[in-house]
């Protein structure tokens, strides 16, 4: 039994955790937050390619460090605390998992290496409108070399070079490559409840795209990649959650009212170890998605969705209730507890919202259950 | 039990909404929150406070020596509920004539009601109300801000946080502590003070939600006549407990979706077949009716003479956590695109995603649930008061973390 | 405006009280509690006959008092508060309430005054295994004049004289009347959670019985019927609720852990206050339920939905917190805690469980807006 | 991570199954509570318990010089899982071995150890633990069992409440109050006691779930020699914490219905079609794993040789109110069916309806959920303690309602 992370990963959570610290303080997050013209921070985001973060799970023969996914795990856990306002999400758990799933190796050959230099920042399609995406409402089609149709919302879909995006080809639905510097792409930025990280509607006019994976295997690869972008996705919202708590409690400690510590009020602290008990069962469900996630194992669909369910109620408790124990100062521009709540929602519904994932665990467990 | 109104009550609601039919237009069909900014609104709004005052409208319950109806809390309940279908633009005016005028009435001199009644009652002047402070939100009584005597008058120092309306009212109502030696409940003075004077200076806070409709207020050796004193020296605290007690009765209202709302949007999803959701929906309704129908059981009370007591605070207690859960359903149901705010192209012109940043606030403002929680348990249960380690304490020898 | 009972009607709930708290103490329900042969307080249940009680919303002409169910509700409430262990909700709310709806006036004349005399007690029966009865799923046959088949539980079927059963006939299901004392009957008494109300399993082997309305509009009335006994069970919960909140309350006050009373923590008192908002949620929409009932008016479907639903969950959340405030003590036999917790289970699963009223409710709010 | 065995542990459950499969038959597909009452049973256990003790697998971890085998943590945990797969009867042995005997051998004399350790290891003597009294719960150290010196001996009179296997125990530990001049966590004493003797009476508790799995334990002037003292007088509280910090280790495992069971019944009942059924699924499945996976990490922790902390504490919170949840649920239903409790008739054998009656207790023994956050908040979050007013209090002088 040995149910935690190595050594060596936990050497790289630690220093992970001091570089963004120094290098991603929360006046980073702000400088994306107060200004509706800046997609990302580009100083954090040059700092995380020269660190080389992003081919953390990408091949050596692609020019990746040759790591695995629990690396990208625990780095996504620190880029939860941080709030990081760059396009680390959609690069990495949607766009690289993407390719390596479902790209060809002469695709891979292409891609990757641009990925950790930096030349290609990646984002994920599929979103059409309100509610779930599945491939028979999708109205985005694929002619086999042409891209047709709006994307909204697409996170990070501004600051992209590339994306890419669930569409219609024929009767089924296929994953596609698309260019976002190329002809045929008109992109608008969007409003959002999160603004330190950007969104965009794209509309694809003729755009010259590559298919990913075989024609009508759209919705499967979907599914592929959606498991895992949930467990990267579950440990940057474990993250979040914990710093929340992190937040919440320093600050029950230090306000004082009716003359001593806030945090001395039962209401305070069991609604704080609530906060606990609950980031820590997310945290069990986060260890077992990323061990699954990284052995291919075959609970991986059950694992994924325990991890994102678990880790989006606790990450929603969390901000919402740091937001709480900061009484009016949490309700302040200024204060970064609506930057938590704000980016808890963000992900609780860009991998598809918990309800979604309910539903496939659910189904996971009666397939099994009948085999 | 019966819903109707009785004969007289029906009368004066028919001779209300004749009156208002004259002066107003109605609601459309999608009310949005009032926005009291604009100088244009601020006229329209001192007029309609006018109107309603040389009519007898204006605050129905009180005296007609000073201007009221000489009525009834029925009568004003009636009113409310038949403004309230109207276009009428009364919000700057509610926290003066609901919270400060009545603390003057009950504490000032006769000259201060001379002076001070009738100009708020017919909208001429605008009273916001200074208690809270950065160090000082629960803890009301905690308030650092100094007033200090010099001769006849008294110089103050410090900062208030949270005020609504500070940036247009004429005169505040001012909570300050005149001496620090004694426990903190009895060192306090309450003041009226001219917002307009130099050294009262008034920004903006820029909220959680993106919005600033709320002040915070810097008095720098901002001097105050001994005479605009309300109550005796060290008695402030039983002066805002006047005051605080009406506040009770003013928060509350729907303050944004429902049931209904989330309902149709539902159905305009087509999501209305998933069971998870209509238990939701049931849980929702039941909610809302609870809420609705004490605030009747409120008004029967009302209507029978009788004082509501402190289980009107069940009120907020449901309505903000409802809220924040609806919106943040509203907003999974749309999945991804649930994320955007463009009122144009969102669903129910995003009210969800709007309410569901104003919801943390609306758990905060008026009492946090876990104050509200604590005057449940002690006021109407009778359960015993937490340990107050300060209470007898003198204010300088509290530690303040 | 005038939501609240009469001041005649208050005046009744009071003498009810009073007459309960001295006739019908805790001592009177664990006698049929401790003793497995005992089905009901027959003490108890022979003054509520002369209280004359039983025919408050039976008309004059049938020997009741002629007044109204406003009147139930009030002697409901009072009743929920000592856990009266007699057959009166299986006679009054649903029963009589049956006879009122259902019945010809030769089968009103027949019975209801009997009812008033304590000659004839009544009991409800529905339910034939697990899951809500439909009338799809009946078994229990009426071919016109005798009833074949089993039912089971029916609350207070062991010591009613009378069944109102809701039984297929024909392809449709129809309501009808049995004496339970004839023949074709056979009835075994049942272990429940609930030992101070008694259960029983009836077998009908043609046992005669007579039609209450047309056949066919079995489930029709069944609605009709449930609707009634939704709002006046409510009330019932109510009075268990609040009795459990006054219960937990003073254990509160009185009980002292570290040097004060365990009502001084907030993790008490914010428990308390919560059981105290559900209480009043409830009794909020019981309120509307009964005025509802008492006018006939077109709102009681939602009216008594809603009821349901919120009665239910304050029982349920009052019932167990009671035990949980009380600590240890609150989990022994001899404290009360879990009769009240027992009886909170029964209410909430007699008259249909919540997740039924629930999609009741809904279907009405549909059907509503849809008109 | 790796959910194997290393290449020791391995072998270590290999010879642990070898053993076990040797002596006993694997359990049954439906496991009930153990039933620790009848001579029988008790026979076997005892037997079970020497056997045990001769091959070293009694106390895995403890000295082999005191009859343990000198083991890891993790082969104890090893042990315990392959131990469960049989039919094992263990019940009297748990709070002896795992908070009694350790007790003694942290505080007890050579005489002691020489005496006791032994026998209660090979199962020839059973203990149980009696601190709790009816005035005395989440405030153990309220007590007010009193032990007056008279010579050599110490005399004995109070209340013992909760206490499991006292009917069947020889000894026990013993927590007095010597002391009611000093603060009450400042006057106790621990006593090792015979059970046996005159003066001790124990009556079974009739639970609210209508067993009689506990005691009351009545001294009445029973004596106890001072050599039979465990610690300094005065310092029972001390030696209390390290019989209770053993406790939480103790607690937890699977008490009831979990998600499994309820989905086989909605299967069998044909309403796995509900969504809204479907979300509380998995909800519930979300949460067993959590607490499942939250004892991986611990063990795992143990295996490195770290000591698991406070934050066992999440284990209780979460099952006990779990297991209220998933059977009210599964009993909703069922419908008004639901209410039976015969176990021939019900689906699942009414394991759903028993295990209600028995969630309300599970969220109270060993510590109730309040207590539970109250560690959590204070020792892993780091909070303040609540206020103590009776801290410095003489025990004669504190209020106890």
């Amino acid at each position: 039994m040995n149910f935690d992370f190595s050594e060596d990963q936990k050497f790289l959570g630690n220093e992970a955790r001091k570089f963004l610290e120094s290098e991603c303080p929360m006046t980073a997050v702000r400088l994306v937050l107060n200004d509706d013209d800046v997609s990302h921070n580009a100083d954090v985001w040059k700092k995380v390619v020269e660190m080389g973060w992003l081919g953390t799970a990408i091949p050596e023969e692609h020019g990746g460090l040759g790591l695995g996914l629990l690396e990208v795990c625990v780095l996504a856990e620190e880029m939860g605390r941080v709030l990081a306002p760059v396009p680390w999400a959609s690069t990495v758990y949607f766009f690289t998992e993407a390719l390596k799933i479902a790209g060809s190796s002469e695709q891979q050959a292409d891609v990757l290496p641009r990925i950790v230099s930096g030349d290609v920042v990646g984002c994920y399609a599929a979103s059409e409108g309100p509610g779930n995406p599945t491939a028979a409402n999708l109205k985005t089609t694929f002619d086999g070399s042409t891209l047709s149709g709006t994307k909204v919302p697409v996170t990070d879909g501004d600051v992209a070079t590339h994306a890419v995006v669930l569409a219609k080809e024929g009767s089924g639905a296929s994953l596609v490559l698309v260019d976002l510097t190329g002809e045929g792409v008109t992109r608008k930025t969007l409003q959002t409840l999160d603004p330190t990280r950007s969104h965009a509607e794209i509309v694809f006019d003729k755009a010259p795209a590559t298919r990913l994976g075989n024609a009508g295997d759209g919705e499967m690869l979907n599914d592929q990649i959606l498991d895992h972008a949930a467990v990267l996705l579950a440990f940057e919202q474990l993250g979040g959650a914990s710093r929340a708590l992190e937040m919440a409690t320093d600050y029950a400690k230090e306000r004082y009212a009716f003359g001593r510590p806030i945090g001395g009020n039962q209401a305070i602290k069991h609604k704080l170890a609530e906060m606990y008990v609950k980031n820590e069962v997310a945290r069990s469900n986060c260890f077992y998605g990323a061990w699954a996630v990284s052995t291919g194992a075959a609970e991986l669909p059950e694992a994924a969705a325990a991890a994102r369910i678990a880790a989006c109620e606790a990450f929603w408790f969390a901000s919402k209730e740091n937001i709480q124990t900061h009484g009016g100062m949490g309700f302040t521009w200024e204060v970064d507890c609506h930057l938590f709540y704000r980016r808890a929602k963000l992900l609780a519904v860009q991998a598809g919202a918990p309800k979604v994932w309910k539903e496939k665990l659910v189904r996971t467990l009666e397939n099994k259950n009948a085999a | 039990m019966d819903f109707n109104d009785t004969k007289e009550e029906a009368e004066f609601r028919a001779e209300a909404r004749a009156f208002l039919g004259k002066h107003l237009d109605p609601k459309g069909d999608k009310p949005l929150r009032q926005r009291v900014d604009g100088s244009e609104f601020m006229r329209r709004a001192k007029e309609w406070q006018k109107t309603k005052a040389e009519n007898g409208y204006a605050q129905i319950t009180w005296p007609k020596e000073i201007g009221g109806r000489g009525g009834t809390p029925m009568q004003q309940v009636i009113w409310n509920q038949e403004e309230g279908k109207f276009d009428a633009p009364t919000g700057p005016f509610t926290i003066g004539l609901g919270m400060c005028i009545p603390t003057v009435i009950a504490f000032g001199s006769d000259e201060h009601k001379k002076r001070y009644v009738g100009k708020a009652l017919k909208g001429e002047e605008i009273w916001c109300q200074l208690f809270s402070e950065p160090s000082a939100g629960s803890d009301v009584a905690g308030l650092k801000t100094r007033a200090v005597k010099d001769g006849d008058e008294w110089v103050i120092n410090g900062q208030k946080v949270w005020t609504s309306g500070a940036h247009y009212s004429d005169y505040g109502i001012l909570l300050t502590r005149t001496d620090p030696s004694v426990p903190k409940h009895k060192g306090l003075t309450m003041f009226i003070v001219d917002m307009k004077q130099a050294g009262v200076e008034v920004r903006p806070i820029h909220q959680a939600s993106g919005g600033r409709e709320f002040n915070e207020v810097y008095f720098t050796d901002v001097r105050i006549k001994d005479s605009d004193r309300l109550g005796d020296v060290g008695q402030g605290w039983k002066v805002a407990i006047v005051t605080l007690m009406n506040e009770r009765l003013a928060v509350g209202g729907s303050p944004g979706p429902d049931w209904a709302e989330i309902m149709a949007y539902a159905k305009e999803a087509g999501t209305m077949s998933d069971q998870a959701f209509r238990e939701k929906l049931a849980d929702w309704y039941v909610a809302a009716q609870g809420y609705k129908l004490t605030k009747f059981r409120t008004q029967t009370a009302l209507s029978r003479g009788q004082t509501p007591g402190p289980e009107n605070s069940i009120g907020k207690i449901i309505t903000a956590n409802h809220l924040q859960d609806i919106c943040n359903s509203a907003i999974e149901m749309q999945d991804h695109y649930g994320i955007l705010t463009d009122s144009d192209r969102m669903p129910a012109d995003a009210i969800f995603q709007q309410s569901f940043m104003w919801a943390p606030g609306l758990r905060i403002a008026g009492g946090t649930d876990e104050i509200l929680k604590n005057i449940i348990a002690e006021r109407v249960l009778g359960l015993p008061q937490d340990v107050r380690v300060d209470k007898d304490l003198p204010f300088d020898q509290m530690k303040s973390g």
